[in-house]
C-alpha cells in the first residue's frame, strides 16, 4: 500500500521520535532551522542513494508517536493501490 | 559608572556564563554588580537570559529596563532585546547564527561571528568567552585581568582544567574586536 | 573564609543558614525558591550531622520542622506564597508551643496559583499571622544580598532567644539576584547551648511534655498574656529600619524589600532634581517600627507608600503615622517590578501636590 | 501472697479521663508495659495528635510531644531524624491516621521511618463526639451518617493498614483488638514487635488496634467489645498484615 | 412557617443555609462547630438534590467547595479556628478565581490546638486574608440567632452578586447558644439565576475556564486591579455596623459578636449608673464600617476596644480613629467569656480616667 | 490520498508549550482522542492542577478547571457531585497525585467518586524544574537528589497505583507508557476503559502513563524513551492493576 | 423581670430537657431567652448542664455567673454549684440523690424527691418535668399553660406520645410544691 | 493454685469487663456509688449460696481486661498453695 506523510515544520520540535519508528526510514531530520530554532523533521522519498529507505506505507506509526501532532498521514484508498498494486 | 547588558541566547551557548563572568569581574574590582538570571517558565522553550549591572553606587533594580548594551546569542534574542537598548547604546550579535540587522539606527550594531571563531580556535563551545572578549575591549568596562580572574574564580573546583581554553577565548574576542576597531 | 563571593540570593540563604547551625532542612518544592532547597540538599549531602528531607508537602514539612524544633535543632523550612498558606495551622502551633523554627517566605505574585514572579502580597499575612488565634511571627525583610545573609544568621538566634518562629520575608527577585556577599564564620552547632525544653528522653530527669492543648481556659488565657509580653519585649528589642536621606526630606517614601530598593533609586534620581525626599525602609515587618516612623511624620509634609502590591503594609504607616500628615499608596501587584524612574516620578507629582490636595488616599 | 499483676512503671499513677469501657485504656497500660520491657522508658518520645488520646501526654512517664490533628508522623519523622538514637511512637487514631492525616502516614510509612504507629481504630471520630470516620463500616450510625453509612454517598471504610502494607519502608503491621484477654495478650505481643522493629532499625512499624469506643456507638462496655467482635472483624480482619522485620 | 423557634446557632446557621438555597456542603469535624456539619447531614439525606460529604479533611472540604461553586452551586463549608487555617490557600484560590462560597469560622480558644471554648483571635485571619496575594473575605459578624439566620441568608447573596467568598465569624457561644429565631421563606436553588462561569460542558457554546494561574505578570496586575476595584464597591455598598446609645456618649465601647452583646449589657449598667456610655458594632468586619467610628471618633472623648482576644480589632478602630481621640483596649483571650458587670467596671474606670490621661495605649 | 490521520476535534490547533518528546503532548491527544471517540466533549470537565500541565486548559476543547497543586480530586469531587451526569476527569503528575495530593487521591479513589485520573508519572517535578519526586527511581538524580536517590535517606518511590487498588471504590487501574506506538496504543485503549468506567456509573478509574521527560532527565528523547522502558519498567511494571468495571 | 437558672445533673436524668422546656414556655410568652448547654470536653464523664436566661430585654450574656436558681439532680452538681447561686437565690436539689446539705445559709435550699415522686407516677424517667413543675411553682416563672405548651413543641414529631405522661410529670411537681409551701 | 485481686473503687469505672472474663465469677457489681458516682466492682469469695462463684485462682484474666488498671491480683506461692493445696 502506498502512503505518503506531511510534517508540520512550523509544529516540529526535532524531537526525533518519529525517525525511531518508521518502518521504512522515511523520515529525517532536515538541515533548516524554523522559527522556534528546532531543526524539523522531514519526509523522505526513496532513492538509489538510500536502498534503506523504503516506500512509505501510510502507516502512521509516525504521527501516532509524534509528541507535537506534526504529522498527518495519506494513504491510497484499497482500489487506488491495488491499480498501481505493483508499483 | 553605571551600566547594565543583558546576555540572551539559547541554553547550550553559555550565556549565563558570560553574565557571571563579568559580574565576578566586577566585584573584584570593588564594583557593586548584581546578576539576574531568567528562571522559571521563562526558561521553558531552551531560551536563556541574564542581567548584569556594574556601578559605582548602590544598585537599584537588577532589572535592564533600558540596558546599555545587549548580546544576542541567536535570532529569537535579537528580535526581543534590539528595541530595549538605550539610544546611543550598543547591540552585539552573533552574526553566524543572525543573518539580519536590527532596524534601528539610533544604536550601534556590532557583529561578532563567534561560532567561527570559536571554530578557529579548536572549541566550539568557548565561543561565550570569545564574545565577552570582544564586548569587554569594545566597551572598556573590565580590566583583561579582572576578567581572566573572574573565570578562575567561576571555574574553580572541577572545571579547573577548563581555565585556559576561557581566557584564551577572551583574548581572541578580545583580538578580533581590536583588529575590527583598527580597521574601521 | 573571609572574601567576597557572588551568589544567589537563595543560595545565600541557604549558606548563612547552615553557617548559624541550622543542621535540618524540611521543604517542598515551589518556584521561585527551589534552589534553596536544591543548596541545602546539596551541601547536607556532604555533612553527616545534617538533615535534608524533601517531605511530600508543605503541610508535612512544618510540622516536620515542629518535630525537629522540639528534638532541640536549628530547623527550617522555605517555600513561596501558595505553600505558605499550607503552613499556616504549623505556624500557629509552632507559635502556640513557644518552639524555635525559621521559615522563608520568597513571596510570588498571587493570589491563587498566580504567577512566579516577584511581589509582596503576603505582608499581611506574614505580619498578621495567617493562622489561627493570638500570636505574632518575627518578619525581617532583607532588600540586598548581604542582608540576607546577615539576616539568616539573626533570624536563628532570634527564634532561639525568643522560642519563637521567625519568617524571612523575600521575594523572587531577592531569591534570584546575585550579589556579593561576605559570610560569617560558622557556628558549630554542637557548641550551641543546650535547650531546656527538648525532648530527648526522660534520662534522670522529668518527662518533658510539649503542647498547645490548653482546655482550661484561665491556663489559656495565661499563655495568650504571656506571649503578648514576650511580643511586647521582641517590639522593644529588636525593631529595625533604614532611614536614607531623611533629615531635611519633606516627602518620605516607606517601602520594603525589593520595592526599597526600587524606591532609593528613585529617591536618588528625585534627589538629583532638587526635591527633598527621602526613604524609610522597615527591616522587621513585625515588630513594625512604628515609634521611628511616627516621630518622621512629625517633620514631613507627606507620604508615599510604595509596595508591590494593592497596599498591605500602608496600613501598619498609617498606624504609625495616625492621621498627621497625609499617607498616600503607590502599587505594582502581580509581579511587576517597577524601575527606579518610574519611582522617581511618582515622587516628583506626590512632591508638587503636596501642598494642594493631601488626604490619605490609598489604593 | 504475692502481687502478680500491678501496674507498670512508665504509666502515670493517675486515673484515665476515658469513659468507661474505653480502649484507648487498656492500649495505654499495653504500650506503657512493653516499653518498660523493652527498657526504653528513658530514650522514648511519644507523639499523640488531637483525639480523645490526645491527653495521653498526662499518662505515659516519657517525654511527650502533641501534634496537630493528623500531622503526627510528620512530627514524629521531624524529632527521629535529629535523634536516631531515641525511641519515637506515635499514638493516633483513625479520623487522625486515615482521614486527615494519610498523606504522613503514607510517606512515614514509604520513606521506611524509624518511628512506630499505634492507631486506634474505633470506627469513630471519638473526641469530637461521634462523627464519621474513614474506618467507619457500612451501615453504622455516626452523627454525621444519621441514617447509617451508605458507601455509595460517604464512601468506603478505608483499609489504610493494607494500603501500608505495600509502602515499600514498613516492615511490620499488624491488626489486632482489644476484646478479650487473647486479644489484649495478642495485641501486646505485636506492640513489642513493633517497637522492637524500631529498635533493630529495620523501618516503620504499625499496629491497628480495633478498640470499642462505648460513648459514641451508644452501647455498654460489654456489647462494645461484642460488636467488634462479630461486627467491625468482618471489615477489618484481625491479621498480621506485613511481617519483614 | 412564620413561628418562632428555638434553636442552637449552628442549626440556626445550617437551616438558614439550606433556606438560601445552599445544597453542597462540605466539611470535616472540629469542635465547637459540629452540629452544623450534623444538621446539614440530617437534612441533606431527606432531599435528593442536595451533596453532603464529610471530606478527609479541610483542605479537601475547601477544595470541594471550590468545585462545586464552579459547577454552579450554592456551597458552604465551616469548620474552627485550626480547620480554617488550613483552609486558606484554597480561600485565596477562591477569591483569585472569583468563584462564590460560604465559609463559616466557630472560632474556639488558640493559638494552636488551643481549646473550644468561645474566642475571637481569628480576626487578623478573617479580615486580612489568612492566604497569600491581595485579596479580601467579606466577613460577617452575628452576635444574636437572628442576626445568624440573617447573616446566613446574605452571605450566599453576597457570594453570588460579588462572586467572592463569604465568611460567617462566630464563636463557640454563637454556635452552642440557643435563641427565638424567625427563618424566612425558603428558596427554591432551581428558581436562582444561572451563573455564567458554571462549568457544565462546552455544549453549544465555546469551552470555559476557570483559573487563577496568570503567567503574564501584566495580565496577574490586571486581576489584582480589578479585585481591587470590587473590594472598593463592596465597601461602599454592604459596610453595616449598630450603633446603640452613642448619640450623647462621651466614652464608646467597640466590640462585635459574642463580645458586643456582653459590652451592651455593660453599656446598659454603666447607663443606669449615670455614665454617658454607647455601642459600637461592626457587623460587617471586612469591609470595617471606617467612616461611621471616624464620624463617632469625632464626637466621643474616648473609645474602649474589647475582644476576645488579645486585641486585633483594634487595628481597625485606630485605623478609623486616626488619633482623634483616645484608643484603649480591653481583652479577655483563651476563651474566657466576660461577664456585662465586669465590662461595666472597665467602663466606668475607663470612663473616670477620660480626662486625665488619654492615650492610645492598647494591650 | 486519503488522510488517514489527523488531529482530535477536542483538542484545540495550537502548538504545545511542552518541551521537544515530553510525554505529556503525546497524553493530551490520547485524551483527545478518546473524548471524541466517546463522543462526550459537550459533557466534560478536565481538572489539570499545578504542573507542567496545568496549561492543559489551553489545549482541550472542552470545559476545564485548574486546581490548586494536590487538590484536583477534590475539586473534581465537587463539580462530579454537584454535576453527576457530566463527565469529570482530572490530568495530574506524580508529583501531584502521589505527593501532595496523596489524601485527595486515596480517599477519592476510596469513596468511589465516579472520576477519571489521567496520572502522568515522569519520575520528576517537572514544572518546578527538576526534583525528586516521590516516583523518582533509587539512584536517579535530581536536583533535590544531586548524589542521586538513596531510598534509605530520601525514602522509597511510592507505588500509588497499587494502593488505590486496595481502595473499596476504585474499579479500574492500569499502568501503561507512551514510549512506542504500541504502547501508545495500549495507553488509549486504557483510556478509554477508564472513562467507559466512569459513563458507566461503576466508580473511581486511574490510568497512571509512564512518561518521559527529556529535559530534566537530561536526556535526549530517544533516549528518555529508552530509560523509561530499560529502566522504570522495572520499578513501575506496565500492567492492568484493577479491573472490576 | 430577668432571671438565669442553672440545671445540672447526669446525662440519664434529662436535664438539658427541663432547661430547653422553660426556654420554650419562655419564648412562647414573648419573653427574651437564651438557652445555653454545655458542650464539647466538658460533657465526658457524663455530666450535663444547662442554663436558661428569660428576661424582658434583650439578654446579653447566656452564661449565668451568678444564678438566681439552681436545679442539682446528683451530688456531683451540688458541689460545683451552690457557691454559684446568688445570695437570696434558691437552690433546688433532688432529694432522692443528695443526702448532705449545702453549707450556705444565704440561700433558700428547697428539697424535692423527684425519684421517688416518679416512681410514684409510674415512670422514672420523668423525674426531670417533676422537678420543672415544682421549681416553676415555688418561684412562678412561667404559667402552667406556658409549660405544657412548650411541652408539645419540644416533643412534636416522633415524640408526641410522651407530651401527655410530661405535662402529668410537670402538675404533679407542682402539687408536691404547692403542698409543701403550704405545710411551711 | 489460691489467688485474690484487690479493686480500687475509686478508680473503677463499673464498665464491667472484668465480670464477663472471670472463669470464677468472682467479680460482681457493687451497691454504693463511688465518688465519681460509678458503681463499682467488687470481689466476691465463694459462697453456698452462689455454686457457680468458685475460688479465684488468681489467673490475673480480669486485671488485663480492666481498661482503668483498677485490679491488682494476688496469688500464692508455689510452696504456700501446695501446703494448702485441700482447702
Ligand atoms: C485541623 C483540625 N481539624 C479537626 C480537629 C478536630 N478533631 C480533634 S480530634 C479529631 C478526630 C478524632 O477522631 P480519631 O482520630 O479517630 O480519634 P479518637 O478520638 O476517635 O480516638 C478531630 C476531627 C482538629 N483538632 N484539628
Ligand atoms: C501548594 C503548592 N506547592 C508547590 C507548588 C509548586 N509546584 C507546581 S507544580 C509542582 C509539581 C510538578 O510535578 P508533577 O506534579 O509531577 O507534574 P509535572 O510537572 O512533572 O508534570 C509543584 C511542586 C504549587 N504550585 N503549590
Ligand atoms: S506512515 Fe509509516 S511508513 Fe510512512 S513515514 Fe510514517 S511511519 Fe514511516
Ligand atoms: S516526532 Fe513530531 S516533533 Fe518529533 S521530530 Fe518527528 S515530527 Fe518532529
Ligand atoms: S469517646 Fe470513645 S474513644 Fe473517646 S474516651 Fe470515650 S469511649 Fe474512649
Ligand atoms: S519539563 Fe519535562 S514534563 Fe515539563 S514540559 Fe518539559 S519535558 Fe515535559
Ligand atoms: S484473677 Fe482470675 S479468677 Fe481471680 S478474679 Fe481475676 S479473673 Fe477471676
Ligand atoms: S474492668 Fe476495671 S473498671 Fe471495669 S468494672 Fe472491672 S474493675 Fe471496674
Ligand atoms: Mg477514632
Ligand atoms: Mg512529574
Amino acid at each position: 500500500m502506498k502512503g505518503r506523510i506531511e510534517i508540520n515544520k512550523e509544529r516540529c520540535k526535532g524531537c526525533g521520535l518519529c525517525i525511531t519508528v518508521c518502518p521504512k526510514h522515511n523520515i529525517q531530520i532536515s538541515q533548516e532551522i524554523n522559527a522556534k530554532g528546532y531543526y524539523p523533521a522531514a519526509f523522505k522519498e526513496p532513492d538509489e542513494q538510500e536502498p534503506e529507505v523504503k516506500q512509505c506505507t501510510g502507516c502512521s506509526m509516525c504521527a501516532i508517536t509524534c509528541p507535537d501532532v506534526a504529522i498527518e498521514v495519506y494513504r491510497e484508498a484499497k482500489d487506488e493501490s491495488s491499480s498501481q498494486s505493483d508499483e | 559608572m553605571s551600566l547594565k547588558i543583558v546576555f540572551s541566547g539559547f541554553g547550550g551557548q553559555g550565556v549565563l556564563m558570560m553574565g557571571y563572568v563579568l559580574a565576578n569581574a566586577g566585584m573584584h574590582a570593588d564594583k557593586h554588580v548584581t546578576f539576574l538570571p531568567a528562571y522559571g517558565a521563562e526558561v521553558r522553550g531552551g531560551t536563556a537570559n541574564c542581567t548584569v549591572v556594574i556601578s559605582d553606587e548602590e544598585i537599584a533594580s537588577p532589572i535592564a529596563s533600558l540596558p546599555e548594551f545587549a548580546v544576542v546569542m541567536n535570532y529569537p534574542s535579537l528580535l526581543k532585546y534590539q528595541n530595549m537598548v538605550k539610544t546611543k547604546g550598543r547591540l552585539f550579535m552573533n552574526s553566524d547564527l543572525i543573518a539580519e540587522k536590527p532596524a534601528r539606527t539610533d544604536i550601534e550594531v556590532i557583529e561578532i561571528p563567534a561560532n567561527t571563531l570559536a571554530h578557529e580556535l579548536g572549541n566550539d563551545r568557548a565561543l561565550n568567552m570569545i564574545m565577552l572578549g570582544a564586548v569587554n575591549a569594545a566597551c572598556k568596562i573590565m580590566s583583561v585581568e579582572a576578567l581572566n580572574k573572574a573565570v578562575e574564580t567561576v571555574l574553580e573546583g572541577k572545571k579547573r582544567s577548563l581555565v585556559e581554553i576561557n581566557q584564551k577565548a577572551l583574548a581572541k574576542g578580545r583580538e578580533y574586536m581590536l583588529s575590527q576597531l583598527k580597521a574601521a | 573564609m573571609a572574601g567576597k563571593v557572588l551568589m544567589r540570593g537563595t543560595h545565600v540563604l541557604g549558606e548563612a543558614a547552615i553557617r548559624a547551625g541550622c543542621r535540618a532542612y524540611f521543604g517542598y518544592p515551589i518556584t521561585p525558591q527551589n534552589e534553596l532547597p536544591e543548596y541545602m540538599a546539596a551541601q547536607f549531602a556532604k555533612m553527616d550531622d545534617a538533615v535534608f528531607l524533601q517531605a511530600e508537602s508543605e503541610l508535612a514539612s512544618i510540622n516536620m520542622v515542629m518535630g525537629a524544633a522540639m528534638a532541640g535543632a536549628r530547623a527550617m523550612t522555605s517555600s513561596s506564597s501558595p505553600g505558605i498558606s499550607l503552613k499556616q495551622e504549623g505556624i500557629s502551633y509552632i507559635a502556640a508551643m513557644e518552639l524555635p523554627a525559621v521559615i522563608v517566605n520568597m513571596m510570588r505574585g498571587g493570589p491563587g496559583l498566580g504567577n512566579i514572579a516577584p511581589s509582596q502580597g503576603d505582608y499581611f499575612q506574614a505580619t498578621r499571622g495567617g493562622g489561627h488565634g493570638d500570636y505574632r511571627v518575627i518578619v525581617l525583610a532583607p532588600a540586598y544580598g548581604q542582608e540576607i545573609c546577615d539576616m539568616t544568621r539573626n533570624a536563628f538566634e532570634l527564634a532561639d532567644k525568643y522560642r519563637n518562629p521567625v519568617m524571612i520575608l523575600g521575594d523572587g527577585m531577592m531569591g534570584q539576584m546575585m550579589e556579593p556577599v561576605v559570610f560569617p564564620e560558622p557556628i558549630d552547632p554542637k557548641s550551641l547551648p543546650y535547650k531546656e525544653f527538648t525532648l530527648d528522653g526522660a534520662k534522670g530527669r522529668p518527662k518533658r511534655l510539649i503542647r498547645s492543648l490548653l482546655l482550661d481556659m484561665a491556663m489559656e488565657e495565661e499563655l495568650n498574656w504571656r506571649l503578648v509580653r514576650k511580643y511586647e519585649a521582641i517590639s522593644r528589642e529588636i525593631v529595625d529600619q533604614e532611614m536614607y536621606m531623611v533629615d531635611d526630606a519633606e516627602l518620605v517614601i516607606v517601602a520594603y524589600g525589593t520595592a526599597a530598593r526600587i524606591a532609593k533609586g528613585g529617591v536618588h534620581r528625585a534627589r538629583k532634581m532638587g526635591l527633598k525626599v527621602g526613604l524609610f525602609r522597615p527591616k522587621t515587618l513585625w515588630p513594625y517600627p512604628y515609634e521611628a516612623l511616627a516621630a518622621l511624620s512629625r517633620s514631613v509634609k507627606k507620604i508615599v507608600v510604595f509596595e508591590m502590591s494593592t497596599g498591605q503594609m500602608v496600613e501598619d504607616v498609617k498606624l504609625a503615622v495616625e492621621g498627621r500628615c497625609p499617607v498616600t499608596f503607590y502599587g505594582r501587584p502581580g509581579g511587576i517590578v517597577s524601575t527606579p524612574e518610574e519611582i522617581a516620578r511618582t515622587l516628583t507629582s506626590a512632591y508638587h501636590t503636596m501642598q494642594t490636595l493631601g488626604t490619605a488616599g490609598a489604593a | 501472697m504475692k502481687k502478680v499483676f500491678s501496674r507498670p512503671k512508665s504509666l502515670i499513677d493517675t486515673p484515665f479521663h476515658y469513659c468507661p469501657g474505653c480502649g484507648h485504656s487498656i492500649i495505654h497500660r499495653l504500650v506503657a508495659e512493653v516499653i518498660d520491657e523493652l527498657g526504653i522508658r528513658e530514650k522514648t518520645i511519644g507523639v499523640p495528635p488531637a483525639g480523645c488520646a490526645v491527653l495521653a501526654y498526662n499518662y505515659f512517664d516519657v517525654d511527650m510531644a502533641e501534634a496537630p490533628h493528623g500531622r503526627a508522623a510528620a512530627v514524629a519523622t521531624g524529632i527521629k531524624r535529629v535523634r536516631p538514637e531515641k525511641i519515637v511512637f506515635t499514638y493516633q487514631g483513625d479520623g487522625d491516621i486515615a482521614a486527615i492525616g494519610t498523606a504522613e502516614t503514607v510517606h512515614a510509612a514509604n520513606r521506611g521511618e524509624r518511628i512506630t504507629a499505634i492507631f486506634v481504630n474505633n470506627a469513630v471520630y471519638g473526641m469530637t463526639g461521634g462523627q464519621m470516620a474513614p474506618t467507619t463500616i457500612p451501615g453504622q450510625i455516626t452523627t454525621t451518617s444519621p441514617g447509617g453509612r451508605v458507601p455509595l454517598r460517604d464512601g468506603n471504610p478505608l483499609d489504610l493498614s493494607e494500603m501500608l502494607g505495600i509502602a515499600a519502608g514498613s516492615v511490620y503491621i499488624e491488626r489486632t483488638s482489644v476484646t478479650s484477654p487473647k486479644g489484649i495478650i495478642r495485641t501486646k505481643k505485636a506492640i513489642k514487635k513493633a517497637f522492637q522493629a524500631q529498635i533493630d532499625d529495620k523501618g516503620f512499624s504499625l499496629v491497628e488496634i480495633l478498640s470499642p469506643c462505648p460513648t459514641n456507638w451508644k452501647l455498654s462496655p460489654v456489647d462494645s467489645v461484642k460488636w467488634v467482635d462479630n461486627v467491625m472483624t468482618n471489615i477489618f480482619p484481625i491479621k498480621v498484615i506485613k511481617d519483614v522485620a
